[in-house]
């Protein structure tokens, strides 16, 4: 299993702010597109990707067991 | 001690300023973010933020590094609230001590233009007539690399 | 509402801020000046401040007034302390708020170089082998004018 | 009858932080030298003056009833 979680629009489009599925062996990319065609509100084109709370630029880069991914939109604190 | 949290309660200043105060500093800056009430016509009533916390705690730690790598001996502490804040109430604070005054003030303002491209924080505005997540709308922003760039302020 | 005030007891770093807070303001930037141990291989025990109280806070003020007319909008608070203060003391908060970070950067480092210049404040310090007036040896200052010159940042 | 306040080390050459005396009609020149031969260790070229409060640059100003005038040595607050 993996995790995603979802926050600010993702959260209230998607009404929960994680999902775990078995998405080990997927890769980036794979995961985005999953979402995407399950939550269709989902905009995840201008996100950045964190895997374990640092960000990875590799859409390549397979899910291992237990991997924590969030798709990180444009980020307005400060 | 110098420390980067990401917290629900009001921030006290002082305690943000005394972390990084030591023997070697002369200098302190800070800079603090308030809630403001008008941006140009447009009427704020309250906003939200919400972080990724442990991540947000993490990026923060890191641009404490950066700073201690580009100024050496000084210190850096930062603390961002989450949950629903009011006209004026204080949203950031960052403190930054150095032996001399002219690189706190470069690297206190090195932070805050940190925090706002790479710490998972989102701002949510509550105006008179509606509410977005700031994020959401600023389609001028996007990361073609898939991360924010390493350091851009140079 | 703002203040301008030369005092003998500690400075609350949390009061000069909300001093400035407005719900037009969006950023604070505070300057704090702090008692450093070392200067180079000089080793300084403690500092003695001792001010000129009511021309001090009239040209603070006058400080006040230049930063609101260059960066309209713009409030600064400022407090200095007198007397004997020991390392890390905080000998002076400057606040400075404004609706962007911008100007509360470009105000607060006009403040505390405004101070230096104009501002009736002398410092003693007491070092492991000595003591001395810091104006007293500071012989590249003077005044050909007899008085500082108006502006001279810009 | 005048006042003249002393700061810093000009009080501890002086050995009091101020001074009465009948000056008025005097103009700050003649004040500062005034004061430099009561007191010689009084070094008052690199001042600035004050009068009442203000910075004041015309040396030739004439001192007043009650003025308040001070020399300010190169200031190092901050």
């Amino acid at each position: 299993m993996i995790k995603v979680l979802f926050f600010a629009d993702q959260r209230e489009k998607v009404g929960k702010d994680q999902l775990e599925f078995d998405g080990e062996g997927m890769n980036i990319h794979a995961v985005k597109t999953y979402l995407e065609e399950k939550y269709p509100a989902l905009a995840l084109d201008r996100t950045m990707t964190a895997v374990n709370e640092e960000y990875e630029e590799e859409e390549e880069r397979l899910m291992e067991k237990n991997d924590v991914i969030a798709f990180i939109p444009p980020v307005s604190g400060g | 001690m110098e420390y980067y949290k990401i917290t629900s309660q009001e921030i006290d200043v002082n305690e943000v300023v005394s972390s990084v105060i030591h023997p070697e500093s002369g200098a302190v800056n800070t800079f603090i973010g308030t809630v403001r009430e008008f941006t140009g016509q447009k009427q704020t009533v309250s906003l939200q933020y919400e972080a990724y916390p442990s991540m947000a705690e993490k990026q923060l730690c890191r641009i404490g590094s950066e700073i201690s790598d580009r100024w050496p001996g000084v210190k850096t502490s930062i603390v961002h609230r989450t949950g629903k804040l009011a006209i004026s109430d204080i949203a950031v604070v960052i403190a930054v001590a150095s032996p001399h005054r002219a690189e706190s003030y470069e690297a206190s303002r090195y932070a805050i233009e940190r925090i706002k491209e790479i710490v998972p924080i989102w701002k949510k505005e509550y105006w008179v007539d509606g509410e977005e997540w700031i994020g959401d709308q600023l389609e001028q922003t996007s990361y073609p690399n898939g991360r924010p760039e390493e350091e851009r302020h140079d």
